[in-house]
């Protein structure tokens, strides 16, 4: 059986989210297994946010953001490139397939740029999945019986 | 296999608001042909699918057959799902457990009953079991008091025992939280204990309240020259397991939830400092 | 009878073919008890092991019920083999007797009691305790047989007296002649005079319960739950929910969360409370409520604690006071 | 020079200090953490090459400092130092209220008598005096080796399956005893994110899954300032090897942002800060 992909997707309100709505009005085509969560800033997004999502059987996570350099608040995402760097490279050392978990820029303008991504971001959690189809941090893979 | 921990299904049949953070659940068992007998005092341990248990004394008395009543103060993430609760949810109970009141002794004794805020709880199924054979007691008195007048839980009761000439009700509310029309008690439980000066030889003390007020209640007592004996709490530390195997509920060697949760204060003086720490 | 050890891992070769082996293996150069799949991962001469064998009775990790639509489906956590653990010392062993007051008493726990059911235990008398061993000062004996089926008592070059003492042992063992279960009165001499450490647990231990004492013995303990995860008696959980079921969990009594409810109340805040509840619970309310002191001087508390600040140290010196 | 510290602790006692974070001897004989209040107790104090006990870890543990107002002591190794200038720069200890003195280190040793990895590349074994009040001992005479990073490279050449399933077998046997975390003197948060039951970020039973969680959680949160005490891994009775953990994410913020965590005390920490031609998470590096 083909298993539904579940990604979410955290969007900067300013930019990426506006950026999501243009390829909406544009009537873009994209996958639909995406997500989506709005928050101020990709800078908002605590790691603890994207681990929770795998915990709770996410197969892939996104983060979109502005620019950098064209934060709303001037520097958010300056902090949240640094931070999600360091994430990327932690779940890659521990063996957690980093095509699960993307980080990306995209401008309000940039709607076709967003199907572009977020079809990418599909197309690589799919590839991973089929290697591996758990992502090592789900809880409800470990919680042992689950009721049928 | 069925082990000891898979509570029985109940649904919720009633939800009565007492204040703004605390509700009352009447809450029925879904296999009611199997017994839940109790006595007062008891307690059980509810459950909210996917969010957990937590530990509650029964509010009501053996007396009330119909439901089980809980009264649910939201602090936490158990007590703020259960305060999410719609009628007929369902719901999870284990128990009772707990050793219950001494009914036996206390009957022919005067009682003092000394609550504070949801501490009534346990009182108040005490309360009940004893006004449905009142003429088995002596003199009964309530002292009972909140932070304000709205935090006061079962105020409906509270009338019918203020209504009552066969039972005496001094209700209190904390320095400060008076209204303009409060016409009974200003101050804390402790003080108006020490002001209304119970005799030592009056029977028997019940207190149960938060922690602190516990604490300065019994040294209340101390000062009254109470016999430690004749001075009953219940007690509600962490409890987990409820048949005082996780560990986490002793007082010295006493498990709250097994040896107690009603303790006399002689049993525990020994560990006050490990109970009741501030 | 006197079996070498290729014998014996011959026979647990075959034995796994319908149980659970569970025995000290190697890794990372200590030892640990865990299932084996063949009788080569053995460390037969191994001094003391990390864990003890708590885990196979008391699941660090066991799921209780799932939610249901309708209500709540009980899980069993008992496998389907039966299990024999292999080579547990005396310590050990007995460490089950005292943790069945609890589990066994008057609310008996179904898994825990299953898991006992199922488990034959082949004990390993001890003839190699280090300096932090001190189990004939709480009742124990480095050739006690206590908890165990059946007992190998190491007669040198590989070999080992082996003593039924149980049906179950007998089933493991069909061979053995059941007419002598006594460890030989030489072994047991000088096992026990091989034990270096000594303790004393204060007959008035409770007097010294307002002590300051306990505030500065616990002045370094870092609250964390080694010595407890280790203890082969120390069997405090937690309740917890994870996704769609409820799960039993081990927990400890220095951990913050123990004893601190959601309202914030925690009746023992202090880390010199939490110290001294844990030393008193294994040396003064378990004896006083079970009749035996809840501990069995394997010293892994001592042997494994992060600032070398064991129990046997802290119970020891209320005396001394 | 044993004698020159047990001197300068006793002057500090009988001086304005309450009590000096230091190392003694436990009750059973071996090295271990004390705290001595009393003039009289520096005879008890001990140097030696068990003293491998990052005793920074006592300034932020509430239970010993109280309101943390009043002047206290610490003894010190120079990879010690690097915690204090960590737990300075994170506002955590007030410099005037400590008198740091700092034991020029020949290194320490393991139970087997062979010196401890991080010694054999410690740069630090001579404390810098502007770090400290007072530096005591002979200036070393050993040559640290270069460090080459072998513990990381070697689960980087594995492939993504072969990392995950070594770090599968590593976190599967982790207990959760939360010992590495509680040792660890930059674990200091008042309410570890691991313990908070509401919400609750990272399961309390001990599994695979929530094992993994608990330690990426914890090498995230030290990323950046971490600075390799090796405690954690010490103290861990599963040998999980969780410096290496550590020390990968001392690479990342070493290689991609210039950092050294506990090089000063007045250092902006990594993830608290960032600069404009960071490397973007995307980028593949090259091999």
């Amino acid at each position: 059986m083909k298993k539904k992909l579940k990604i979410v997707g955290f969007l900067c309100n300013w930019c990426s989210y506006a950026g999501a709505d243009l390829a909406g009005v544009n009537r873009l085509q994209y996958g639909h297994e995406i997500r989506i969560v709005r928050v101020p800033c990709s800078g908002r997004v605590n790691p603890m946010l994207i681990l929770k999502c795998f915990q709770e059987g996410a197969d892939g996570v996104l983060v979109a953001g502005c620019h950098p350099g064209d934060c709303h608040y001037q520097e958010g995402n300056y902090y949240a490139r640094r931070r999600m760097h360091v994430l990327r490279e932690l779940l890659d050392f521990v063996g957690i397939d980093r095509r699960r978990f993307h980080v990306r820029w995209v401008s309000a303008s940039e709607g076709a740029k967003w199907a572009d991504v977020v079809n990418g971001t599909i197309e690589d959690v799919r590839a991973a999945c089929k290697e591996a189809p758990d992502s090592a941090l789900s809880l409800r893979g470990a919680a042992g019986a689950t009721d049928a | 296999m069925k082990n000891l921990y898979t509570p029985r299904a109940a649904r919720v049949k009633g939800i009565v608001p007492e204040t703004r953070d605390v509700r009352t659940l009447r809450l029925a068992l879904e296999d009611a042909d199997e017994p839940f007998d109790f006595a007062p005092g008891q307690f059980l341990e509810l459950s909210v699918p996917r969010v957990g248990e937590a530990t509650f004394c029964i509010a009501s008395c053996p007396g009330d057959t119909e439901h089980i009543e809980c009264s649910v103060k939201r602090v936490g993430a158990v007590t703020e799902a259960i305060h999410m609760l719609d009628l007929e949810s369902l719901v999870g109970i284990r128990g009772p457990y707990g050793n219950g009141f001494p009914m036996e002794t206390l009957k022919g004794k005067d009682l003092l009953f000394v609550g504070g805020g949801i501490g009534l709880a346990p009182l108040r199924g005490l309360i009940r079991e004893v006004l449905r054979a009142r003429d088995d007691y002596g003199a009964l008195t309530i002292l009972y008091g909140a932070r304000t007048p709205a935090d006061m839980v079962y105020k409906d009761e509270l009338d019918v025992w203020q209504g009552r000439d066969d039972v005496r009700t001094v209700l209190t509310v904390d320095p400060g939280g008076e209204t303009p029309d409060w016409k009974a008690e200003v101050g804390y439980v402790p003080d108006v204990l020490r002001k209304t000066a119970p005799k030592p030889d009056a029977g028997v003390a019940v207190v149960c309240g938060p922690p602190i007020m516990i604490r300065l209640t019994l040294a209340v007592f101390d000062e009254l020259d109470f016999d430690a004996e004749c001075i009953l709490t219940t007690l509600e530390l962490k409890m987990k397991c409820g048949i005082g195997q996780c560990g986490r509920c002793n007082v010295g060697p006493l498990y709250v939830c097994k040896d107690g949760p009603v303790f006399t204060y002689a049993q525990i003086k020994e560990f006050m400092e490990d109970i009741l720490h501030i | 009878m006197i079996a070498k050890r290729d014998q014996l891992g011959a026979q647990i070769a075959e034995l796994l073919e319908t149980m659970e082996i569970v025995a000290p293996v190697r890794e990372r150069g200590r030892v640990y008890f865990r299932a084996v799949r063949s009788p080569d991962d053995i460390a037969w001469d191994y001094g003391t092991s990390v864990n003890s064998i708590k885990e196979f009775f008391l699941p660090p990790r066991q799921v209780l019920f799932c939610y249901t639509s309708g209500g709540f489906k009980p899980v069993s956590a008992v496998p389907e083999k039966p299990r024999v653990i292999f080579l547990a010392r005396p310590c050990d062993a007995r460490a089950l007797n005292i943790m069945d007051k609890v589990f066994l008493g008057d609310r008996p726990d179904e898994t825990y009691a299953a898991l006992r059911e199922h488990a034959t235990i082949v004990g390993l008398a001890c003839d190699r305790p280090d300096q932090h061993c001190f189990c004939t000062s709480v009742g124990g004996s480095p050739a006690g047989t206590e908890g165990m089926d059946a007992i190998l008592i190491p007669t040198g070059d590989g070999s080992y007296d082996v003593k039924i003492l149980s049906d179950k042992g007998r089933a493991i063992f069909p061979d053995v002649p059941g007419d002598d279960s006594t460890v030989p009165d030489e072994f047991v001499q000088k096992a026990e005079a091989a034990i270096r450490r000594h303790i004393t647990v204060p007959d008035n231990i409770r007097d010294s319960f307002a002590s300051d004492y306990w505030r500065e013995v616990s002045e370094t303990c870092l609250k964390c739950g080694l010595c407890s995860h280790l203890c082969p008696t120390c069997h405090c959980f937690d309740i917890v929910e994870e996704g769609d079921c409820r799960v039993r969990c081990w927990d400890y009594c220095q951990s913050d969360t123990f004893t601190r409810i959601a309202a914030g109340h925690d009746h023992r805040a202090e880390k010199f409370s939490r110290c001294r509840n844990r030393v008193y619970h294994k040396f003064d309310y378990y004896p006083e409520n079970f009749g035996v002191v809840a501990c069995v001087g394997c010293g892994r508390c001592a042997r494994h604690c992060p600032v070398n600040n064991g129990i046997a140290d802290l119970v020891n010196g209320v005396d001394a006071r | 020079m044993l004698d020159e510290l047990k001197q300068h602790v006793r002057d500090l006692l009988a001086g304005d200090v309450a009590f000096v974070v230091a190392y003694g001897e436990s009750a059973d004989g071996r090295t271990a953490p004390v705290l001595a209040r009393e003039p009289a107790d520096a005879d008890g104090l001990v140097w030696n090459d068990r003293c491998y006990f990052n005793l920074t870890r006592y300034l932020t543990d509430r239970d010993v400092m109280g309101d943390g107002e009043a002047k206290i002591g610490i003894v010190v190794k120079g990879c010690d130092l690097k915690t204090l200038n960590v737990l300075l720069s994170e506002k955590q200890v007030k410099r005037e209220n400590l008198a740091v003195v700092a034991v020029r280190c020949e290194g320490m040793k393991d139970a087997d008598g062979n010196l401890l990895a991080k010694c054999e590349t410690c740069t630090v074994a001579d404390p810098d005096p502007s770090f400290c009040d007072r530096v005591i001992g002979p200036v070393p005479q050993r040559e640290p080796r270069e460090d080459d990073y072998k513990d990381v490279d070697e689960i980087e050449a594995m492939s993504p399956a072969e990392r995950l399933a070594y770090w599968s077998a590593e976190f599967d046997r982790c207990l959760r005893c939360d010992a590495c975390r509680n040792i660890c003197p930059l674990c200091y948060c008042r309410e570890c994110l691991a313990s908070q039951h509401d919400p609750r970020w990272i399961p309390a039973s001990s599994s695979i899954a929530g094992n993994r969680l608990f330690h990426i959680v914890r090498a995230f949160h030290l990323a950046g300032r971490c600075t390799n005490c090796g405690e954690c891994e010490r103290v861990c009775p599963a040998g999980i090897p969780i410096t290496t953990l550590m020390r990968k994410m001392g690479s990342v913020v070493r290689d991609d942002f210039g950092f050294e965590p506990g090089a000063t005390p007045d250092q902006r920490p990594p993830l608290v800060s960032f600069a404009h031609n960071d490397p973007d998470p995307e980028e593949v590096k090259a091999p």
